[in-house]
């Protein structure tokens, strides 16, 4: 049954040391900001982080990666013209690194969510980061073994959320959300606004509530701002 | 919690067995259930219990079976009959159906069964009659991808052969995924130490015990461990 | 680009003997019968399909199959209590049967619409459904490896299609569509009317246009009834 | 058709290049053009192609780059950028946007290169100098995906080294996905046969062939076939 939370601090309780968290977004869009900003405050350390991108100016993912909470990124392109925290750690030998396609690290954590064990995948044969993979020949055509990236925590950003748990979101902003929700032990998400069970047309859900623990609702706060 | 026997009274009816099913499954849960049998377990979840059904179908929010009016062909479930739909429901694809069911994301599923054995070995989708034309489903899917794998079936065939055995003689539909064992006679939790008698029915352990051939252990209340039964 | 007809026999134009034919539904939910029934009078012959089911009656699916035009089902759940004339078939050696789990049905068209080479799927282990499949164990949890399962055409069933393609689906008649779609060289989709480009939902569009070759607008045929 | 040589003009600016690849994608394509100058080439695209934006970060039916109120941060591209949603358009999450790359369904991609070889392998995201942050983003997914990959490129970089290499230094993005290389002095085609000059710009195919070490053929509108370049 999925929790409805207006403090952000009560919606990440609980994260534990040396979690892999999963932090949703594309850039801007679906970036939990809310959750990671409580997500510094709650104090896990130790971390490994799988988002896309790893941080941009000082705030969000950057600040978590800032204030030293991150053992290890996992994410498809860390090098960005404002992710100097990033940048910083890395080159200082302070932080690990693990580059994935981008469309590889989709399906690895699609593959977590969906109980498949390991799938043979065309992208990157022949280059830098299939080195050490196992290959196969499937049909004529190299595949590298890939395996699942499990989070036991996901943290991700929806556009409206019911009491339920099921979630819609909104244009580009969906990008990794779904899919992070399936491979976690732990989905929190935060959405703009929350209405009641069956406010949300059953077509039209992209997350079912099966998938969501916990709701963060921002109506309040950002009714404030 | 120690085995309990209730010797006054006979076995559990089929309805009766719904119900007792229901009492295991936790509110909050999301639940599959099997067609036939296990579907009668959805009258007897209290609306409160906040369960929400899955059909493999592409559905969450299942809601209970449609009649008159309500019937509409595009809204099924597994067994092709037509159903209704809560509020919160959600549908989706199969591939995205099997996704969560494989992935491990509901709590229990409930199927009948041809044979179940002492290690929790699934055998309902084949009676392997030479002339019988296999048909698997969704039965695999269900019981590799659910936490919990509940089965309810009567104990004994009717010609009396027990259908909790040491070792399925039907083919299998998954290893070692049963956990709970619903029987009209008895109901058994199935575990890496054995198979453990809850509570029977119309029936003693020993009873049990002398008709199955597969070892029986009993709950111990004082010392909090199983115990082999006599 | 999608092509939008009116007439079925058109929209089935060109399927070649030896085919492999996705055909959508479950039970009769989404089950593109005005297809179907055209495929009957194209005459395509030595067909592979693959559908959850085996024909339901004496009509679609199992009037081709009564027609002698497919060699091989590829199925999860054939035998059904209207499913005679499969069970003719089969019992009389007069055509092949693949029995599939349904989830591994579905993952393995998947795989093929979204270039994964095989998959470890821990889904029938142990059972004679996995005897000759490769097996590995990932994590402690034994897996067979499945394949994926390719189309030349698919036969779908939607609800409504715009003029470029894009679909949406209605209850439980989603089923096995969008998966199927993604899966064929050729699909085609029929639907029970069509808008203007733009008539759908963005956030709500299940299968976007680019998996839909052909789509037949049942409207006009309908609206007769 | 045979090979054109330009030779009563200058090599083409950035803006003719985006000119000329946009000529070469077929009306009606599904199309994803890569970060950067790749870009460019959706302002040559006429409405009446009827040919669709994919972003892989989950949208078909991309529009123009927004200006001013149409700026929405929940709608961007792959570069981050604001961009508009024509009719027609339609979301999905990245699962679902790569499934469509990897399964072979954009019919045409546009990529930038820091090298593409006479095979047709590119070297696209990473330059291997040691302090450099490794980031392939949606490069490698795009590079095995598109049933054709398009590249543009300046054909020799500032120190005047080729850019077309017999092998590339740089680290790899793909192997052989090349089928076309768009540069400012030359149309290449490339496939099994090697590479094939199609256009000059401001340049002749012996010029060309004096200056890189990749063998050249040209194309022969008699014998319809290509010829080795002397």
């Amino acid at each position: 049954m999925t929790a409805v939370f207006t403090d952000p601090d009560e919606a990440v309780a609980g994260i534990a040391d040396g979690s892999t968290v999963l932090v949703g977004g594309f850039g801007l869009a679906g970036m939990p900001i809310g959750l990671i900003d409580a997500l510094i405050r709650q104090g896990a350390t130790d971390l490994t982080v799988v988002s896309n991108n790893a941080g941009n100016g000082d705030t969000g993912l950057a600040a978590l990666l800032a204030a030293g909470r991150v053992r290890k990124m996992i994410c498809s392109f860390p090098r960005q013209s404002d992710s100097w925290v990033f940048d910083g750690l890395y080159r200082s030998g302070k932080i690990e690194l693990e580059v994935v396609p981008q469309g590889t690290l989709a399906e690895r954590m699609r593959a977590a969510g969906a109980g498949i064990g390991a799938f043979y995948c065309p992208t990157g044969v022949g280059t830098p980061l299939a080195e050490g993979k196992e290959t196969r020949t499937i049909d004529g055509r190299d595949h590298v073994l890939e395996y699942p990236i499990r989070g036991d925590v996901a943290l991700i950003g929806a556009h409206v959320g019911d009491r339920m748990g099921n979630l819609v979101y909104r244009k580009t902003a969906r990008n990794f959300g779904p899919v992070m929700a399936t491979a976690a032990t732990l989905t929190i998400a935060q959405v703009h606004h929350v209405v009641e069970t069956g406010g949300l047309d059953p077509e039209s859900v992209v997350t079912p509530c099966i998938y969501v623990d916990r709701i963060l609702d921002l109506s309040a706060t950002e009714g404030n701002q | 919690m120690s085995t309990v026997e209730h010797l006054d009274r006979g076995p559990l009816a089929r309805d009766e067995l719904a119900a007792r099913v229901a009492r295991d499954i936790p509110p909050g849960s999301f639940v599959n259930l099997g067609i036939g049998q296990p579907t009668m377990v959805a009258d007897h979840l209290p609306a409160a219990s906040g369960v929400v059904l899955h059909t493999e179908n592409g559905m969450l929010g299942m809601g209970p079976a449609a009649h008159g009016d309500e019937i509409d062909p595009d809204l099924i479930n597994a067994g092709k009959f037509p159903v209704t739909e809560l509020p919160g429901a959600s549908y989706f694809h199969h591939a995205d159906s099997f996704a969560m069911m494989r992935g491990g994301h509901l709590d229990v599923c409930v199927l009948g069964a041809f044979q179940v054995s002492g290690r929790g070995d699934l055998a309902n989708w084949h009676t392997g009659a030479p002339d019988a034309i296999p048909a698997v489903g969704g039965a695999m899917d269900l019981a590799t991808g659910a936490k919990q794998v509940f089965v309810m079936m009567t104990l004994f065939a009717k010609d009396g052969t027990p259908k909790l055995v040491p070792e399925c003689t039907y083919p299998l539909t998954g290893l070692a995924c049963v956990s709970r064992l619903y029987t009209d006679r008895a109901v058994f939790h199935i575990g890496p130490e054995g198979v453990t008698v809850a509570e029977t029915y119309g029936t003693s352990v020993a009873e049990l015990a002398s008709r199955l051939e597969v070892p029986l252990r009993t709950l111990d209340a004082t010392e909090g461990t199983n115990r082999r039964a006599s």
